[in-house]
């Protein structure tokens, strides 16, 4: 075991796959020499070399485009997209492409990859530096979609995707790049996708949250315990396929559901996962499922922290829901 | 923009001096660039020739007579594709646009499996899931055909770009029209081939049109060859309804990508005989007079002129070829027309390599639902 | 009034703008000469030239690029997107640039465009001609998103959509462009963006449904009133902005919900209804909101009958949910 | 790619026959393209690249006392955009990367509204939206600058195609690194505006690096101009660092393009003296002798001896400019950092022209919500 940040979970894993597999390849903006504008990737292009580690012409489309020919091929590819913000002009490929190969082939081809990329706001990242966009991923049939919160997660839930036959975009909660520590075994394991975990506990409420905002649920949770509602806090960690078991186990336990996300409420992740409540629980609900998220505006900078759905505006959440009768 | 004036570049574009031709008018071959075929590969490739004009009809009337629902053909093109197709060596591979079953079929994709995926059978090598004459066979090297325009070039790139890495002897071909120049798939595609000297050879089939859109509307440069300047890709031009034209310049590409030279841009100049496709009118925006000069350059006539200079393929055997050919097809197709479609759970297989949560209980649904073969409406 | 197909009534509102305010300019590709693959362009060039309805080289980036800085300009840019399922190269400067460029600018500069293309399956498309990808849309704030059933709407909906101020997504319900046929006004007139339709009434459950699945669900609550079941219809038109009002007002008297969409289930936009009810009239509900709609899958080709949401999916849902206690 | 292979391709850009440069290393300026600047515009134009200068300074010292948040400056490129931007003519309009302040301020933008820019303050033209360096003038005919790369491109593109559509005699300079020539934007905007020959002028800052990727990486083009050929717009190569050869070809472009004659592709060949932006540390990447001969041709010092040689600019009116500038700068940041943030209610207008009932509700949310200045907490 090693204390790690996130940053240094995620270098330690793609170092790992990259020993054991050759066909894992690394590639993007900035990824080489100078190891990825938040160093993720430092140190691989001095251990694999630029045929490995590829530092790319400025284009997501020409990235991914040609990590689905070098996944065709046989190989692992892992591009890196430097800013989720960034992934639009890569989109045309990752949906109509990377998503249906396997379907649309009947089988005979995959374009199975690894697209790591940051999300999410609070680091004065304004517009472009700050969005946190799964929901444009998660509606789209053939892609897996994971958002781990700590090191230890990241690196065993980037193996797992490594490993894993299908596509998946790996999101990397930028904000507690740094910020989130924790002990990480040496070597290679896996963190299963598809698991959630259930950080705390609770009978009042259920609180679902992923990736940065997991601490700010984590936050309120216990701040409203200090008020005598103990809040479940579930880490969905794999946000598609959804860990729907765990969601729905808890809410029947406790009959209330608030989902954070930093991502614009409307069409958010959040609103699917209502549904599939309601869908499978409807009948525990007491109160009506809440969603605190990000505003229906594009990202704003000064105001970050009054846009993004921190502990202060998850806690009247809790309390609300979990006193409303 | 007149219509006279596209005429012009394309009276332009043929008689250019830097557009490879190889077959003269008069049946001779340009000894410069002639790449040798012997009678049997002349004779053989004629005939595929002739299958794929044969098929193209025939799916056309399928289409008409509504036993299909589309298709999208290569009449006027078959030099362009089949002789670059040819010049591949085995280990090769062909990353195509959407008019090229003639490279599939050549490259030992089964005329069976082609035309069940006409009919979205359950026999269709990609289950039904796609529209007609979007099909795959990786037997064949042959990648997967996709309607979004374009993004097959990249993925051509990355492809042959790993084969580099992994230190093999492939190249990989792509094919694509003039309107794909347009697209971003171009340009990311030519430039990181040009970067990473990625072994790849471009087969651009300059037909004329995108759909209703002239050449003239899609690029201001004077040639689609040269666009690979502005990725450090060496570009060509060759007539492309020369078949010996065409492999001399996709041999001398392959040949360069093999070495270590890196990728080129070909420019099969090439003519749009039919519509777009099935769904098209091409008579609401292309005066017919606009065909004639293509009609001489037609491609299968030049080569049949050519062999019956040189002797080598008699009418009769011409005669016995189309025969075989229609009843070949007529085979084919009534089997295909009598496969059944695919099974309605096989609409959930494949989206992931094994089935999540939420695509069981789908697949439960409907296989619970009123049109399941189990139900009893 | 004349009789209209809905490829005609948009034609005409086309003609109408054009001719009131040379700042309409239509571009895109096969626009032209042609008028559109599905003609709904028709004799435009003819009449405006083609300056002012221009075909463009083959990129949908390009033809929003260049529309973002027409309407920069001053311009009111209509361009057509030939298939909703190629709108994804544009997708950058739709996301990144059109729907934020009044808000990032404080309000100097507003990227008003109208951006049409057809929509939806079961016309033999398969993959690539048949997807219906609103919710991709509406979870972008700045954008409005519109999808008219009928030629009428179409019509006063497409001359509303060039007056509004803000950019709007049109999307045009591709199957029904001839088979729903009606009465329209002759000359300039417009439906209010943001207003739903209540196209038929019931007491039991509400049915919300647009574009060319309506009619399926009008064909299900005919057959649902067979058996007694009387479920209201309600026609969105406009997606986003919804009107909201509309569908909290039927819900609360039928206290039943079914959504109906073609696009797949998971973040689609039938979860943003789902969760907009339960936050507005969770104690009114009296079942669980179903959402009917296209499969987490590809669009298919050949079973695409099976993939949509058509009559013989909604009837079922219509009555386990009008029966369930 | 070595670095020595990299200095070796700027080592020979700079030597290049096709590169246009006015002035000389003695300070003497070539008739064949000087652009005949009086006295007082070359003062006038100095002056404003050391105000550039000081400002980008300045910035980097608040962003590292913590006092802003990120500043993305022009040190070394100021005669590429200084000179490109005074080559405009009045009615003409600006398409910005996000390195352009300079023209910003010399076509009207208030100092003022872009130091509350980079605070992010109540008066800051974006309303504190965007990240410092993210701003508009539209009164200055400045468009809006956005972080995705090459967007604007293609926007001037439309927006000069446009004014062409209108009749107006109006001409985009668009400007963007030789990184986003990439992009795909750089391949539409190009296409497009030569297709259409919209009134557009490319001004492509090759300042040798895209953060830490280097020219060679993002393209195997011998030049960035030459990338012109695949669209069939005239590309031409300019020493960025020469303000008087910067103008010259600015100017002849917008000549062409206001005569109709389409569209050009300006490479202004200048080098990034700085980090990337002050979230950078070049030194991970780049070996600090690279800047060595850069040094050199340092733009400034440029003008500086030409106007030394002529005698137009004397010492002391330098330290009186410099003095003056930090005196105003030092008044301008504090009224900055002094203006409160945007109000909590602003952040929900704009999205819409009017609010919808969503944005009602969530803006009542926010204004009921413990951080609201009503709140009592
Ligand atoms: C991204 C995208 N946009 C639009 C279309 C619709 N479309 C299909 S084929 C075609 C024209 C293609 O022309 P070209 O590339 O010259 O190929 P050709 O059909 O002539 O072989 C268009 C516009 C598409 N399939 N994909
Ligand atoms: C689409 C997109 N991808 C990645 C980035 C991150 N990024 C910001 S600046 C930059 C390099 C730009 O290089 P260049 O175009 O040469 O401009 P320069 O900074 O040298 O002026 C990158 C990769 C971005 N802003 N947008
Ligand atoms: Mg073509
Ligand atoms: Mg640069």
């Amino acid at each position: 075991m090693t204390q790690m940040n996130m940053v240094q979970a995620i270098n330690d894993a793609l170092r790992i796959a990259m020993r054991k597999d050759e066909r894992v390849v690394v590639m993007g903006e900035d990824v080489g020499k100078v190891g990825g504008v938040f160093r993720v990737t430092s140190g691989l292009y001095d251990e694999f070399g630029d045929a490995r580690v590829v530092d790319t012409p400025l284009s997501e489309g020409g990235i991914i485009g040609a990590a689905v020919g070098m996944a065709l091929y046989g190989m692992i590819p892992v591009p890196e997209i430097q800013f989720s913000d960034f992934i639009w002009p890569a989109y045309d490929q990752i949906v109509s492409e990377v998503a249906k190969y396997r379907y649309r082939s009947g089988g005979e081809y995959t374009s199975k990859m690894v697209i790591r990329t940051p999300v999410g706001g609070g680091i004065r990242g304004g517009h472009y530096h700050s969005q946190h966009p799964e929901a444009q991923f998660i509606h789209v049939a053939g892609l897996k979609v994971v958002c781990p919160s700590n090191p230890y997660d990241a690196k065993g839930m980037l193996l797992a995707s490594i490993a894993d036959p299908d596509p998946v975009l790996f999101f990397e909660p930028k904000r507690v790049y740094r910020a989130a520590k924790g002990d990480v075994p040496e070597g290679e394991y896996t963190v299963p996708l598809e698991s959630a975990a259930v950080v705390r506990e609770g009978r009042h409420v259920t609180v679902i949250a992923y990736g940065a905002m997991l601490y700010e649920a984590l936050d309120a949770a216990q701040k409203a315990a200090e008020q005598g509602i103990e809040a479940e806090v579930v880490d969905l960690r794999t946000l598609w396929p959804v860990d729907i078991e765990t969601i729905i186990a808890s809410v029947k336990r406790t009959g209330r559901l608030i989902i954070v996300h930093e991502a614009p409420k409307t069409c958010g992740f959040g609103s699917e996962l209502v549904s599939l409540v309601c869908e499978k629980a409807f009948y525990h609900l007491e109160a009506p499922p809440v969603r605190v998220t990000g505003y229906d505006t594009p990202f704003p900078y000064t105001l970050e922290m009054e846009y993004l759905p921190l502990s202060h505006r998850i806690l009247p959440a809790i309390l609300d829901t979990a006193r409303a009768v | 923009m007149t219509s006279a004036a596209h005429e012009s570049i394309y009276t332009a574009a043929l008689s250019d001096d830097d557009v490879v031709r190889v077959l003269g008018p008069d049946g001779s071959l340009d000894a410069r660039n002639d790449p040798g075929l012997s009678p049997e590969e002349v004779v053989h490739l004629y005939r595929h020739m002739v299958l794929t004009r044969l098929v193209d009809d025939r799916l056309v009337t399928l289409q008409r007579q509504g036993r299909i629902g589309f298709h999208i053909g290569s009449l006027g093109e078959e030099a362009a594709i089949i002789g670059s197709a040819y010049a591949l060596r085995k280990q090769d591979w062909l990353f195509p646009c959407y008019r090229e079953f003639g490279a599939a079929l050549l490259r030992g994709m089964q005329l069976e499996r082609y035309i069940d995926n006409m009919f979205g059978n359950a026999n269709d090598p990609v289950k039904g899931r796609q529209m007609p004459d979007h099909y795959t066979c990786k037997a064949a090297q042959f990648g997967s055909v996709s309607s979004p325009i374009g993004t097959q070039i990249t993925q051509a790139v990355g492809f042959a770009w790993a084969a580099k890495i992994q230190k093999r002897d492939l190249v990989a071909l792509t094919y694509f029209g003039e309107g794909a120049t347009s697209s971003n798939e171009f340009h990311n595609g030519l430039n990181f081939a040009g970067v990473f000297k990625a072994p790849t050879v471009f087969l651009c089939r300059n037909n004329g049109w995108a759909i209703s859109v002239p050449t003239e509307r899609q690029t201001a440069s004077r040639t689609f060859a040269e666009k690979g300047v502005a990725y450090g890709v060496p570009g060509v031009r060759v007539d492309g309804n020369d078949l010996f034209a065409v492999i001399a310049v996709t041999r001398d590409a392959i040949r360069r990508a093999s070495a270590g030279e890196g990728p080129t841009l070909i420019e099969a100049i090439t003519y749009r005989m039919g519509g777009h496709s099935t769904s098209d009118d091409p008579t609401r925006y292309r005066d017919k007079s606009l065909l004639d000069p293509w009609a001489d350059r037609d491609p299968l006539a030049r080569i049949k002129r050519y062999l019956d200079k040189q002797g080598w393929f008699t009418e009769a055997e011409e005669q016995k070829l189309r025969t075989e050919i229609d009843a070949r097809l007529r085979d084919v197709v009534e089997a295909a027309e009598k496969t059944p479609a695919p099974s309605l759970e096989s609409m959930f297989d494949d989206v992931y390599a094994s089935l999540p949560w939420h695509l069981r209980e789908q697949r439960a649904e409907v296989l619970a639902g009123p049109r399941a073969p189990s139900a009893h409406h």
